[in-house]
């Protein structure tokens, strides 16, 4: 079947993107002045602690063989050890990407939801006061600095209203049992109400932070593709047979409207998801970004590697996830 | 050699007597810009930015890097209308100053972009066959990176500075200008003036120049001002991370990590900044958006 | 000839752009008849197509508006009706098919879906019901594996496939009128004569009224009963079919005719009308066809001449005529 | 004018379609198949057929602006085929071609001077206020005024573009000049202009014409000799009287019944073909017109009829025609 | 031990306090939450040097001697006393008896030289490859070294060790109380030494029970504890929450009960919070502006001084460390024995600046680099936004300063090799001994290790290689003062600020002693 042949296709197109990836991480990281040894020493390390510890790392290693080590280990499904931690990359790391999922889920589901309907509002209303409005708040919305509108957010809503708190992901009094470390599932699992109230609680600031800019995109992309469907041949044969407006748009303009903006959400759910780093920062969200990015200030190779991989993986699986529900949406796509 | 029989053909010569004046493709597109209302406001903006970037040192009532620690964090007065920030600076000057910082590394950053990505998208696209696919290929590797890590970790490896944070800005920006000239090349190459060309003997290189690259300058354009706007941001995330301008430059983005501690107790020096980036960027956008619908093909007839 | 299924009346369809205001459609008067077949013909840009979607009130707005005259649907005058009314009139009682096949399907949904929800809208058919209805629509305008095909999208169909599904789809809720823009344009001429061919068969065991519009005299002296000529936005000349293509009035009717190259006809050189199709709205006062007529007076410049009748159901709007 | 300008024998194009797991060659696309004609110098060879048939990529493969899977190209005494890059260059300076579409033909940005010099620049011919000269004297054979020149392609209607079209054709003074469909894009009133046009001009310059269109009216009015093509292939090759008055192919004759005719008096048999031509991707074995033809026999299902002169050089590929 | 090595290079966002949200109803098991800014890395404490770590495994594991509350006076812990020889060679020290770890297994001398053993002998099999790290520095290095310092460890029987040196070595017994030295159950680390790391077993007030990596530690209280009473709380949680402003609102809402890392910007607002309280940790640090001596034109003494008097200590350390700092002399803490009192600062003196500078060659002058701390310390909270400070007064004496700041250990690493120019940095004291202060910072041996100011004084080295070796505290101190006169007249660096670490906590939180160290056990606090 041409799916298929497609999706197996694609999947196999991702190996040399991945290798070539993993090879860039690999010796970008290396590029980077600064010591693994020392960084885990800090100001009191001795040169003979640092030799040993880079000896124990295999850090004096050519970084070719540091690298077929590192692949042989993630071929056997083996992302590494923390040299921070020493503890396994593929556990350490599964509470963060659930963090950051969540975070993203969230934010992209008010993204998708406002964005998409303000977008077809405005088209449909096209130079109306609402038009107007919902693109200047979008054109806003696209120019917004995410980190200012973050800290705007805390100052506004948790530091002076008192709305809202304004970091972390749930109350440590009251802390959340992980089961699947998604928050919003373990409290219903475990059938806690009032800790999924404040895990909601909690959403808030960070997922309008976040879900702000592809929202503003969303909306965008979405309003100027309605534009150009509903001056499409179809429209008009949708609107000859006597068909209501609301239908024209939404059954016979949306779907195919939906073609670029579903594009544009899978690459913006990509983008959060490994771009959510000063959203992370600035809510203190325990996510990959800032997972990531600690590591990159401990000089932990292996979790930066694996952990840019991941996201990589996810960030590119996304984008095939799209393609193939591209098929569901549009049955012209010809696989090749 | 005028033969009487080739007299029919004059009669193509337009009757109309108002002699239509000569609009160029260009001036075309200016004229549509002209008439519209938001890009001139973004072009407002920017030329506002500009003045007071240009102007700075006349405008601005105190130096950037000079303050009084005792006159630490005091609110808006006359003095200082903007207020004053951690180290007893004034805000309004700072912020004058960085406005200088933002549109060079905006631009900058921008121009680097294009060239580098130009350059790529045009081998790729015209050449094709494997050094497309070599190209294509990087291009998707660096796309499958969150851009803000790579921006992170070429920072890294350059050291933090305004200069580094530029090149690592215009580094993460490259597929974006080498994937949209390549599809425009790839698209124009099956143009049939490209084809004509082709048929009255030019050489590759001079359809380049002469056909492909003039075709492809509108996107180019129009995604290289909404370019300068994300650089802007950018740039002003990596200040604001401790990776772009250093201490004293007043790089908006840095300014808001210096004072957020101090949001509560002195907001000022935290809304101002902002302030000027969200206003420099939505310019940059709302040109942007003009420059699309004038120089989009298919908005003429 | 008592029975005018559609009474266009001096009807004015403007477009209001930021260039100023356009007269698309300045003037035009038709009368199609019950059962009969009308033929609009015209070079591009001279108001066929805003003239039927003005009829269809389907004239994109902004920038279009209707500023005047009348369209009288069985009596009905569908300038003054409101959007309610239209839907009920639309797909059911007038249908319309357009040039393009290839892009007035949703390529979205498939054929049957397409053909369905026409007659789910007008009729109170169930889902099955309008399949079954889709089905047996397709088996009359001759889709070969109707059963299948009901469930296939438009991309795996061809161009004269297409055409024959959309006046699948505009016939099936029985309308009195038929609106075709330029049905086969778009499609080779083997693939033409099959859908004229299914047009007349259609028209004649329907008795469906079908207003034509085409650029092809040929299709026109194939198809039509009567024909309506457009230059500019104007109707220049109107009559039956025979009248208009044996003993055409008006100059560019003529000169249209003699600048076509005949498939029996010698080498000579043609005839051609000077000039270029004009631009709407470029021309203000007289007759819209004086610059490029070779007959021109002066009067012809200054005043713009009356649609007038110069022989049996014949008009023509020209003052040579006179 | 008996010499031939240009002869082509057995040229075929095949676009490779992919796909499959690996993105492989999975099958081709026969845009032209084995098709051989000449065209002698001075003469209009009108090549006609429905879209899809391979009009266009033949024209193009003449010029090698596509690059032809093989055949052999004899184009006044050269063989095109065993040119370089470069001196095929060279050669288009007698090989002119042009376009269907007049407005994607000429480069927006470019005004009609600037489109009008390149092919002198490209080939180094004469100073520039020499060209500037030439241009202003071919914007008055093509029936444009001198002050055109600075206007850019957008500023004109359909009819003065293709004349831009031509007129750059024109500029290197070529020997043969491809019209791939130059009319069929125009309204009927200024589709008789262009064709006065290119008549007239073709007596004035001695030109040799291979004219492509799909409007058999056209094709007839125009040229000399006229070639029916269908799915890659040529059918028939006559004179055009010869076609049109006493057509051998079933094909040819479905086709010309199928023109509506302007005369209302006109009584003519109807031959009204079934179904769609099929895809070049899979074309049909044996003659690929049995799947439509009415005089289908077993044999046309198998057996490729050879392409022969049935006498009088009416040249026709059926096996209803066999000597 | 110190402060935490590594960091995330982390801002922080600090705010006033947020309204105090309803507390819970405190039922039950008493349970004391704490809130900090980082995870620990493992739980063994000689294989660690990071303050995150000694937080917790204080708790769990004892040393042999303690420091008493609040101070760097020694104290009892394990050992019940100790003598000394008179040629301080010889250190005899009687052990608590009746002790037991956690495991059950007998606290006694022979666990001492076990321990001892596996820290000095590389080929112990319970040695780990990478490294003792505390040990080489408190001890000269390994069994077989050069300068390793421990001659032998002898259980002379169940309740008495002896240690024998090879040569004098002052600060023993402090060097003993420092956390990395704390006695872990022989048996268990004979049976996972790697597991030892996740799970500590010691002779501790707390017993571990849990650890959720990056997120909880928990451990639970100790029954069978040597010091009777003790400890008071049943349950003790470490929660790592990384923003200092975000550990505020948690403690505000309730969610913690104590925190450390306080912004000082919000030391008012817990002031002013009837349900906290403020806890001061006494001062054991120095931050300091260093001069790389080997540098042009640092070289020369007189530079050096002149921007000694162009940094206005007073106004920065009002403005930075915002009353919980206080302008230093010497690079040693003030209340620390040893502190030369004597020394006057010098005063903020542009035009002296300037004179000197004149005199020293560069009436208009220089250019210079100078390097500021990317990351927040104890010693120096703000260090880009001091520098800026500084930057601006040097600016005034002609001086141009491009202030230069890179990701810190790249920080740490260049400046150990000696790449800057003029740079910040500071210490914060291990135990209670001067030596840990002039001799790491400022002695010629310490080049490229922790003298980053790469000053090499031969006569203070002296000075200070006899100070280590007397154990006569009297003259130690006599000797240590000398130093500092020699460091001060000689300006290697100029020492900024001793700050006074804040943590904040509930109210009712009794008996909560913060150490100078940075760390300490929580065996005595309760809640009111
Ligand atoms: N949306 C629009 N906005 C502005 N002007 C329009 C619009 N639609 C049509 N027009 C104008 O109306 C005139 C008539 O257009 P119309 O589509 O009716 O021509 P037509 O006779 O159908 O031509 P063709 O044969 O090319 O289909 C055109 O010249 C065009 O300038
Ligand atoms: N680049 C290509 N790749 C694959 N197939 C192609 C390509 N170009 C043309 N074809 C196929 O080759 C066949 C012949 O195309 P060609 O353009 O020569 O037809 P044509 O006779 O000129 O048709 P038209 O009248 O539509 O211009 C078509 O079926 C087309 O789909
Ligand atoms: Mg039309
Ligand atoms: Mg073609």
């Amino acid at each position: 079947m041409a799916l298929l042949a497609y999706s197996i296709r694609r999947i196999l197109m991702l190996i040399p993107v991945l290798v070539g990836m993993s090879i860039i991480v690999f010796s970008i990281i290396r590029a980077i002045p600064g010591d693994p040894a020392l960084t885990i020493l800090g100001e009191k390390a001795t040169p003979q602690a640092i030799a040993d510890i880079r000896e124990a790392l295999g850090l004096n290693n050519p970084w070719y063989i540091q690298y077929f080590d590192y692949m042989k280990n993630i071929l056997s499904g083996n992302l590494g050890e923390s040299l921070q931690t020493n503890a396994p990359i593929s556990d350490e790391i599964m509470p963060y990407l659930a963090a950051t999922t969540e975070l993203t889920i969230v934010s992209m589901l008010i993204a998708v939801f406002i964005g998409v309907n303000a977008g077809i509002l405005s088209a449909w209303k096209q130079n109306s006061w609402f038009d107007y409005c919902a693109m200047l708040i979008a054109l806003v919305g696209v120019s917004m600095p995410i980190f200012w509108l973050g800290l705007m957010e805390q100052w506004v809503f948790a530091q002076e209203l008192k709305w809202l708190p304004s970091v972390g992901r749930d109350n440590s009094r009251n802390p959340v049992e992980a089961i699947t470390h998604f928050n919003i599932l373990d409290t219903m699992i475990a059938g806690r109400w009032d800790q999924l109230w404040e895990v909601i609680k909690h959403l808030i600031l960070p997922g309008i932070a976040l879900g702000t800019i592809p929202m503003a995109i969303i909306a965008r992309i979405t309003r100027s593709s309605m534009l150009e469907v509903m001056r499409a041949d179809y429209v008009r044969t949708a609107r000859a047979k006597g068909l209501a407006q609301f239908w024209v748009v939404y059954k016979h303009a949306l779907k195919n409207a939906m073609i670029p903006v579903l594009t544009v959400i899978g690459l913006q759910t990509g983008l959060l998801l490994g771009g959510a780093v000063l959203t992370e920062t600035i809510f203190g969200w325990p996510g990959v970004g800032r997972y990531i990015v600690t590591a990159i200030g401990n000089r932990d190779y292996p979790v930066i590697q694996s952990g840019i991989l991941v996201i990589a993986t996810i960030f590119v699986l996304i984008n095939l996830l799209v393609d193939l529900l591209y098929a569901y949406i549009d049955p012209r796509i010809k696989y090749r | 050699m005028a033969q009487p029989q080739l007299q029919p053909r004059d009669q193509a010569v337009p009757l109309k007597v108002k002699q239509e004046e000569v609009v160029s493709p260009w001036k075309d597109a200016w004229r549509t810009l002209r008439k519209n209302k938001l890009a001139l406001v973004g072009f407002g903006i920017i030329l506002f930015f500009i003045a007071v970037a240009v102007l700075a040192p006349w405008i601005a009532p105190y130096p950037y890097d000079e303050g009084k620690l005792v006159m630490k964090n005091k609110p808006p007065s006359e003095e200082h209308w903007f207020g004053t920030d951690y180290n007893g600076r004034d805000v309004f000057s700072r912020v004058i100053y960085g406005a200088q910082i933002s549109l060079w590394v905006g631009t900058f950053s921008v121009i680097g972009s294009v060239l580098a990505g130009t350059l790529l998208g045009l081998m790729a696209g015209y050449y094709g066959r494997w050094i497309d696919t070599i190209i294509s290929r990087i291009f998707d590797i660096m796309l499958a990176f969150p851009s803000i890590l790579l921006a992170i970790a070429v920072v890294a490896i350059l050291g933090p500075s305004l200069q580094n944070a530029l090149i690592a800005i215009a580094i993460i920006n490259i597929p974006t200008f080498g994937r949209l000239v390549r599809a425009r090349v790839l698209s124009l190459k099956e143009e049939e003036f490209v084809m004509a060309a082709r048929a009255i003997g030019m050489k590759d290189s001079r359809i380049i120049m002469q056909h492909i690259l003039p075709n492809s300058l509108a996107p180019i354009i129009v995604t290289g001002t909404m370019g300068i706007a994300t650089a802007i941001i950018e740039a002003a995330a990596l200040g604001f991370l401790g990776l772009g301008a250093q201490a004293p430059e007043p790089e908006w983005g840095k300014m808001l990590a210096d004072s957020r501690q101090y949001i509560q107790k002195a907001p000022w020096t935290v809304i101002f900044p902002g302030l000027s980036i969200m206003l420099t960027v939505l310019g940059f956008n709302l040109i942007g958006d003009g420059l699309r619908d004038a120089l989009d093909p298919r908005m003429k007839s | 000839m008592s029975h005018p299924v559609l009474q266009i009346e001096n009807l004015q369809t403007h477009f209001f752009t930021d260039r100023g205001q356009i007269p698309a459609v300045d003037g035009v008067t038709i009368t199609v008849q019950k059962g009969e077949v009308v033929g609009i013909v015209g070079e591009s840009g001279c108001g066929k197509s805003v003239t039927s979607l003005s009829v269809m009130k389907l004239v994109p707005n902004p920038p279009g508006k209707i500023v005047g005259g009348s369209i009288k649907f069985k009596g009905e005058d569908l300038v003054s009706v409101d959007e309610k009314r239209m839907r009920d009139i639309r797909g059911n009682e007038i249908a319309m098919i357009f040039q393009e096949p290839m892009t007035s399907l949703n390529p979205v949904f498939t054929i049957g879906d397409q053909i369905g929800e026409s007659v789910r809208l007008h009729t109170k058919a169930s889902k099955k019901e309008a399949r079954a209805r889709a089905i047996e629509m397709l088996k009359k305008v001759g889709i070969p594996r109707a059963e299948a095909i009901v469930d296939e999208y438009p991309h795996q169909l061809s161009g004269g496939m297409r055409q024959r599904v959309m006046i699948a789809m505009a016939m099936a809720c029985n309308p009195e009128l038929l609106i075709a823009d330029e049905p086969t344009t778009a499609l080779d001429v083997t693939i033409q004569a099959q859908i004229l061919d299914l047009m007349r068969q259609l028209n004649r065991e329907a008795d469906t009224a079908i207003l034509l519009i085409t650029h092809d005299l040929g299709v026109v002296a194939e198809m039509c009963h009567r024909v309506v000529v457009m230059y500019a936005g104007n109707v220049i000349e109107q009559g039956d079919v025979r009248t208009i293509l044996k003993s055409p009035k008006h100059p560019y009717t003529i000169g249209l005719l003699n600048s076509l190259p005949k498939l029996e006809g010698s080498q000579e050189r043609l005839y051609s009308i000077p000039g270029n199709v004009p631009i709407p709205g470029s021309l203000t006062v007289g007759c819209r066809f004086a610059p490029r007529c070779d007959k021109v007076s002066d009067r012809c410049r200054s005043e713009m001449p009356e649609l007038k009748v110069v022989g049996d159901n014949h008009l023509s709007r020209c003052w040579l005529t006179e | 004018m008996a010499e031939d300008l240009l002869i082509v024998k057995n040229l075929k194009k095949y676009y490779p379609i992919t796909g499959g797991v690996l993105g492989g060659e999975v099958g081709v696309v026969k845009a032209v198949d084995d098709v051989s004609f000449t065209v002698k110098s001075g003469e209009t060879l009108g090549l006609v057929g429905e879209s899809g048939c391979g009009k266009s990529t033949t024209g193009r493969s003449l010029l090698r602006l596509i690059e032809p899977t093989s055949g052999a190209i004899n184009f006044d005494g050269i063989d095109v085929m065993s040119l370089s890059t470069d001196a095929m260059r060279k050669m288009r300076r007698d090989m002119q071609i042009v376009f269907q579409d007049p407005f994607a033909s000429l480069n927006p940005r470019h005004n009609i001077e600037k489109i009008l010099e390149e092919p002198l620049i490209v080939h180094g011919l004469g100073s520039s206020a020499e060209r500037k000269k030439r241009v202003q004297e071919m914007l008055e054979i093509v029936g444009l005024s001198s002050y055109h020149a600075s206007r850019y392609p957008h500023q004109f209607s359909g009819g003065q573009r293709q004349r831009i079209g031509i007129a750059r054709a024109l500029m290197l003074k070529p020997k043969l000049i491809v019209a791939d469909e130059p009319v069929s894009a125009l309204d009927v009133s200024i589709q008789s202009q262009v064709l006065n046009l290119m008549q007239d001009l073709q007596r004035e310059f001695g030109l040799t014409y291979l004219f492509i269109a799909h409007d058999l009216s056209v094709v007839r009015h125009i040229s000399d000799r006229v070639g029916v093509m269908y799915l890659g292939r040529i059918v028939e090759l006559t004179t055009s009287s010869q076609l049109y008055s006493n057509p051998l192919h079933p094909y040819t004759k479905a086709l010309l019944s199928a023109v509506p005719s302007p005369d209302p008096d006109a009584v003519r048999e109807r031959v009204i073909l079934q179904g769609d031509v099929p895809s070049p991707a899979k074309p049909p074995s044996g003659c690929t017109f049995h799947t439509r033809c009415p005089h289908v026999t077993e044999e046309c299902r198998t057996v490729r009829p050879e392409f022969m002169d049935a006498g009088d050089g009416h040249f026709v590929a059926c096996h209803l025609y066999k000597s | 031990a110190s402060t935490p090595t590594t960091q995330a290079p982390a801002e922080q966002p600090k705010t006033e306090t947020p309204a105090p949200a309803a507390e819970p109803a405190k039922t039950g098991p008493k349970q004391l939450i704490v809130g900090r800014g980082a995870d620990t890395k493992g739980l063994d404490p000689i294989t660690q040097t990071d303050g995150e770590t000694f937080k917790v495994t204080e708790n769990v594991m004892d040393t042999l001697i303690g420091f008493a509350d609040g101070s760097t006076e020694l104290a009892p812990s394990l050992a019940e006393k100790w003598e000394v020889s008179p040629d301080g060679l010889v250190y005899t020290l009687t052990l608590r008896s009746g002790v037991k770890f956690h495991d059950g297994t007998d606290f006694n001398a022979e666990a001492v030289k076990y321990n001892f053993e596996r820290w000095s002998d590389k080929s112990h099999p319970q040695h780990s490859p990478e490294g003792f790290e505390y040990y080489i520095s408190q001890f000269g290095g390994y069994k077989g070294d050069a300068n390793h310092v421990i001659k032998s460890v002898e259980a002379v029987d169940p309740t008495t060790v002896k240690f024998t040196l090879t040569r004098p070595l002052a600060p023993f017994l402090a060097n003993l109380a420092m956390s990395p030295f704390a006695i872990g159950s022989p048996e268990a680390l004979k049976k996972d030494v790697k597991k030892f790391n996740e799970h500590p077993i010691g002779t501790g007030p707390f017993k571990f029970v849990e650890w959720k990596r990056n997120d909880t530690i928990t451990l639970e209280k100790n029954p069978d504890y040597w010091s009777k009473g003790y400890p008071k709380l049943d349950k003790l949680v470490f929660k790592v929450i990384p923003e200092n402003t975000a550990r505020l609102t948690a403690l505000a809402s309730g969610e913690i009960d104590l925190m450390d890392g306080l912004n000082t910007d919000d030391m008012p607002a817990v002031k002013d919070n009837k349900d906290l309280q403020l806890f001061l940790r006494p001062t054991n640090n120095i931050g300091y502006i260093g001069f790389n001596v080997e540098k042009k034109p640092l070289d020369n003494p007189k530079v050096r001084e002149a921007i000694a008097y162009a940094i206005n200590k007073p106004e920065i350390v009002t403005a930075f460390f915002d009353g919980v700092g206080q302008p230093a002399v010497n690079p040693m803490p003030k209340t620390m024995w040893g502190h030369n009192n004597d020394i006057k600062d010098r005063e903020f003196n542009l035009d002296k600046a300037k004179q000197l500078l004149a005199e020293a060659g560069h009436p208009n002058g220089f250019k210079i680099k100078f390097w500021a701390m990317p990351v927040p310390r104890p010693y120096m909270p703000e260090g880009v936004k001091i520098a800026e400070a500084i930057q601006q007064d040097l600016k005034k004496i002609g001086i141009d300063a491009e202030i230069v700041t890179m990701e810190w250990a790249t920080y740490l690493e260049k400046t150990r090799l000696g790449e800057q120019e003029m740079f910040m940095l500071g210490w914060t004291g291990d135990n209670g001994d001067p030596d840990n202060f002039l001799a790491v910072l400022l002695d010629k041996n310490s080049i490229g290790s922790n003298n980053y100011t790469r000053w090499a004084n031969d006569e203070a080295s002296q000075l200070m290689m006899k100070a280590q070796s007397t154990p006569v505290q009297a003259e130690r101190e006599k000797l240590y003062k000398q130093v500092q006169e020699i460091i001060f007249k000689d300006v290697p660096m100029v020492p900024l600020a001793h700050s006074t670490p804040a943590l904040a906590g509930k109210a009712n939180i009794v008996d909560y002693n913060p150490h100078p160290k940075g760390t300490e056990s929580l065996e005595k606090v309760d809640f009111k």
